[in-house]
């Protein structure tokens, strides 16, 4: 039960990034309250080229080059979000939202219960995340566990092109902050995109392969790696499920108990470091859950290595899941052998 | 009346400018604030309160003057210490309390206290646990503001020692840069809880800070109500007018220690009574009396009225529902129709 | 085999402030290298009297007031550790450390790794942490989490007077940066302390109470709370083993899993939130090893409520985790009946 | 030689300052800046670097006029665009090769790359990928100078873009206030990544800011080894003597692009042609000519020599060892002994 095929539009080809882009032309087409502010946005187009030519259709008013202030570019976006605009805000890399977690953290996700519900914060923020571009310890990394981490955010981590057009889309639509993170890999990645408006629910993970065996949870990058793996195992005869968690906060717990009940062994696939990572809320969440009274075998993590991620592309690939470790680690599972 | 009203006259600027009416609710209010922290202060004492609480007996002239002439519609965000821009704003002082006495009846259901007091109805973005927190908000609220088309103006209050917050910097300087309708207002009262202005802050005055932004920088006796109506006036027409952002310092002091933590070991006594002298009650209610806008009688009268308003108020606070605690994660999102 | 009994000296009881200044007391005048830092740890003793008179004994130059900038202040502090000084900095509230999450993550607790070893940064921080104040959403936050995330860093979480000194003179001879998180509810409590210098290693959990029936693996304030649910437990027959996780950073995974192999039943028990907290990587840890094979029950997770720490002393004590939840948890995995 | 060289005469500062020989390694480390990043950049296009890079060319006067009179023990913070203040801090350019070709014998083992490149040895403390990172780490390095005694000053170097980061703010106002022994030097580029001053920052130039901290501020021709010199050497000694810090903009311009993936879509071919016809390089060196310093021979050797230095370093660099891959989380801890 692949989503891909969920929406009924005509589809082209997109990249991540262009599907970005879509969607905030879109929303920026249709709703004067929509902003968006980030650095070199404008006229350069964004770090990765998301933003790209918006600024000459919407001009600096509404495509807001910010100048280097990541505190103060994230609360401005918080305040104008209190007082009637729709700001979306991109982090040039999520790395850098290390500066602005005050205003993230301690203002956009708590306001609202801090004010007992009379205003609601509807920001979006952008994080393009993650390792593979040789750019070394402070613009790789994967922090999407910390604003997991905090009530009042909506976290999402979509994989696909389609995904990430619907779920910014409902993003828009969502009056609380929601957080979207990016991997930078995937922007050049193409995928099919159906034209014009959708959304894509936040706080449903989507299975991306059906299978018996075992369940490979996986976000991000890793659904693909993930899928890849599959593929490798069905040869094997081992019929790995895969599934695309694509929300962090609030997560699936149905999809994935529903899918741990079937299978009875679990593989956790996340490119943040493993220590307090995604995988260890999934496994979690499994453990504590009647699913457990179905694992078969102990629940596998593979996350990131516990280091900075270093510069040299062999290390950097070392210091992240690949696909033989997914391999490994399903083939252990698949046959009992942990 | 015999008294020459026009500009050069010895008039204070509040008395020549403005309505005996919006006068007389200055004064009400100045003594509302007053009595509001003793109330405050005194329900702590017997118990009623939890927390702590930042009192600003002493700085009343800069909150109403600061606040004497905005509409419902222009914006501030306030402070820890936060009380008096609250109810110069226009806020209600019985839901006040009651959001002291953490009651469902409170500005914030109880969820927030005295830190998180927020009227927006009244354009009260709220007052804030982190020093700098609102810095970037106002200039979002100034974003809106500009972007939306809206004549409002955003009041930024802060302290001197938030001066120091890198958020300080990053505000003032979009706020000049994008000719924001905000005007940046500190409230010197010489400490950042124990540590002084010339331990904590390389310029004499918080108004020489402007120097660095290019934008008007003024400081005003933060205890005469006058002066600071008319610092703030000017500077709130340069914003409406799209010329940007001002900072206006208000130096004035507060009477008790920072917090109720507070064993005042960095203040002499000298120093508390000599300011305890320049109070700015009595000040402009004998500037009101002199000038023939009130007599004394109606003067006692606005003493006595706000005495009856707090006690009043403390009994409706007093007898509130508490929160039901089954809505312990209400309010976190917002509940949508979907 | 209570680890309270280990060390030799004389002890007295101090409270968990006090042992933390005579750890202080101990490095100042030992070390010229030692220095404070923080805001108001001078002349007011600290926002919890921390640093108490320090001060007075040791000067200004060595007990160092900081501006309000918590950003520089955490990053002065890291560039005084890579040349030379030893700095213990002070945050006045672990939720200020959203603002120095830059040069605590991306510089301190990376250069040592992204420099090939070049350099290490013996810097400690100390971060008061915990609800129960009734200082709401922004002053009461539990983000140790974030931290142990974090590869570089070193993170504890002392939950008694006598780890408390010994783990922040180890914190000092540790050539890489420490964090303390200390609960604010703990600075009260009495207990026993040896006397002069000694350290309690990092990494290392205690077994607090020991037990056959489940394990109880709880940090910080929590690990009291265990140990009265216990005593609880002891009277219906159920013998709880109480682990004091002591270190979140590297976390202790033989004596977890050695207690879960002897007793197959696991509750965690800590007050940052639930999701994506230290319960989900103690459980994801137990899940993923052989102590996997012994388990009898699923893995109960008690965490903070999936919301921001409100206001109102019974909405607050609701939103973290309490004794009657822990009883009723034990209970439940005790019987068999989850 | 017949040139007068007494202070009130024609001769540039520089020229009149220093012996012969220093002022000819001046201009040999001018070229063997330029030359590196020529050379990392045609590595860069044969596909030996991995990541990204920030070019200084254009710049080499403001680093080699900024570190002339610097000892080792001095301390130096970098940047992002970070190559010419190494080697004006004395690195040698095959181990920076070597780092960039990510090799076990680069100054970072292959674990940094061009963004963290430092030479403790040396006193640089290290380029920084964070905007900013480097600001309170510089001001970290000047309280231990003065706490520890020693004579050190340190220098920081930051971009016109950093300018707008809280960091900024928060790191002068504690030096100034402290009067700590560091330099701050803006290296004012004219644009941050594509953000032009007049787009990002209030004021005109960045000298400016030092007004709003009561510090000495000066905007020199950064293209002007000599002019930047000078300016350097009084804010050296003002720091030495214990009077503070200092702000020192250095007006110059980057040939190239922000970084590898710059389409240049925000300056004009002339404004960069323009400012290539200011080319620091050669008017240094007609400078010490036409000053009878040194031969036209001599500039021609120098120019040579450079050349066969980076060709070499870049042999070294190449046909150094890769870094072990078990070796991942090495260097994330300090190893010690026990
Ligand atoms: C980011 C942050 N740092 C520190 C504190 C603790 N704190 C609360 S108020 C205060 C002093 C603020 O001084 P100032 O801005 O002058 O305001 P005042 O209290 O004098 O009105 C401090 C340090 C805080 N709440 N937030
Ligand atoms: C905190 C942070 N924000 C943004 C970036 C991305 N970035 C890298 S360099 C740069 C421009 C810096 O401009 P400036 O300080 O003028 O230095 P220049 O590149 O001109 O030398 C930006 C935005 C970053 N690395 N760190
Ligand atoms: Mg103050
Ligand atoms: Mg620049």
């Amino acid at each position: 039960m692949n989503t891909h095929a969920t929406i009924e539009a005509p589809t082209r080809e997109l990249s991540y990034a262009e599907a970005i882009r879509e969607a905030m032309d879109i929303a920026l087409g249709s709703d004067e309250a929509v902003v968006l502010m980030g650095e070199d946005i404008g006229v350069y187009g964004g770090a990765f080229q998301v933003t790209g030519d918006l600024v000459h259709k919407y001009g600096e008013d509404r495509v807001i080059d910010t100048p280097i202030s990541e505190l103060g570019g994230a609360g401005v976006a918080v305040g104008a979000a209190l007082t009637g605009l729709k700001p979306i805000f991109e982090f040039q890399f999520s790395d850098f939202a290390a500066l602005a977690m005050e205003q993230i953290v301690n203002q956009a996700a708590k306001v609202r219960y801090m004010l007992g519900g009379a205003v609601s914060v509807p920001v979006v923020m952008r994080f393009p995340a993650g390792s593979g571009t040789g750019a070394a310890a402070q613009h790789s990394q994967s922090i999407e566990a910390w604003l997991g981490h905090v009530p009042g955010l909506k976290v999402v981590q979509p994989s696909t092109p389609e995904d990430v057009k619907g779920m910014l889309l409902a993003a828009l639509e969502d009056p609380d902050p929601v957080m979207i993170f990016e991997h930078k890999i995937l922007y050049k990645m193409k995928g099919h995109v159906p034209e014009g408006y959708y959304t894509t629910p936040i706080g449903k993970a989507a299975i991306r392969r059906e299978g018996k065996d075992l369940s490979i949870v996986a976000t991000s990058l890793m659904v693909h790696k993930a899928l890849a793996a599959a593929e490798t195992l069905a040869g094997e005869g081992i019929d790995a499920e895969v599934i695309d968690l694509r929300t962090v906060r609030p997560m699936d717990r149905e999809t994935v108990l529903n899918s741990v009940r079937k299978t009875g062994r679990l593989v956790c696939v996340y490119e943040g470091v493993k220590t307090l990572g995604i995988g260890a809320e999934i496994s979690a969440m499994v453990a504590e859950s009647d699913a457990f009274d179905f694992l078969d075998a102990p629940i596998i993590r593979l996350g990131g290595a516990e280091c900075p991620i270093p510069y040299n592309p062999e290390l950097e690939k070392a210091a992240v899941p690949q696909i033989p470790d997914i391999l490994e680690a399903a083939r252990a599972i698949a046959k009992g052998h942990v | 009346m015999s008294i020459d009203m026009t500009e050069d006259s010895n008039v204070p600027y509040a008395i020549r400018t403005y309505p005996p009416e919006k006068l007389k609710d200055a004064l009400r209010k100045m003594y509302l604030i007053r009595k509001f922290e003793e109330g405050a202060e005194d329900s702590y004492t017997r118990g009623l309160i939890h927390g702590t609480m930042h009192l600003c007996i002493g700085q009343e002239a800069s909150s109403v003057g600061t606040c004497l002439s905005l509409t419902d519609s222009d914006k501030i965000t306030s402070t820890h210490r936060g009380h008096g821009h609250c109810i110069a704003k226009g806020a209600d002082v019985a839901k006040m309390f009651a959001e002291f006495f953490g009651k469902e009846t409170g500005y914030c259901r109880g969820r927030g206290g005295s830190m998180h007091i927020a009227d927006p109805s009244k354009g009260n973005l709220g007052a804030n646990g982190i020093v700098g927190g609102g810095l970037p908000i106002a200039v979002g609220a100034a974003l809106s503001a500009k972007r939306l088309g809206r004549d409002d103006v955003t009041i930024c209050f802060f302290g001197d020692g938030a001066n120091n917050e890198g958020a300080f910097h990053e505000s003032v300087n979009m706020a000049a840069v994008w000719k924001l309708p905000v005007v940046f207002v500190c409230e010197n009262n010489k400490y950042g809880m124990s540590t002084s202005i010339d331990r904590s802050t390389s310029v004499k005055s918080i108004a020489d800070r402007a120097k660095g932004y290019d934008i008007p920088g003024v400081s005003v006796d933060g205890n005469d109500i006058s002066a600071v109506a008319e610092a703030i006036e000017t500077a709130v027409a340069r914003a409406r007018a799209g010329e940007g952002p001002s900072l206006v310092e208000n130096v004035t002091y507060r009477w008790r220690g920072h917090s109720k933590s507070d064993r005042n070991r960095y203040r002499t006594k000298e120093e508390i009574s000599d300011w305890m002298e320049r109070d700015p009650i009595p000040r402009f209610a004998a500037d009101l009396v002199s000038h023939g806008i009130l007599s004394d009688a109606e003067v006692a009268e606005l003493d006595a009225d706000t005495d009856r308003e707090i006690a009043e108020a403390i009994d409706f606070a007093r007898s509130g529902p508490d929160p039901d605690i089954s809505a312990l994660t209400r309010d976190v999102y917002t509940e949508t129709a979907a």
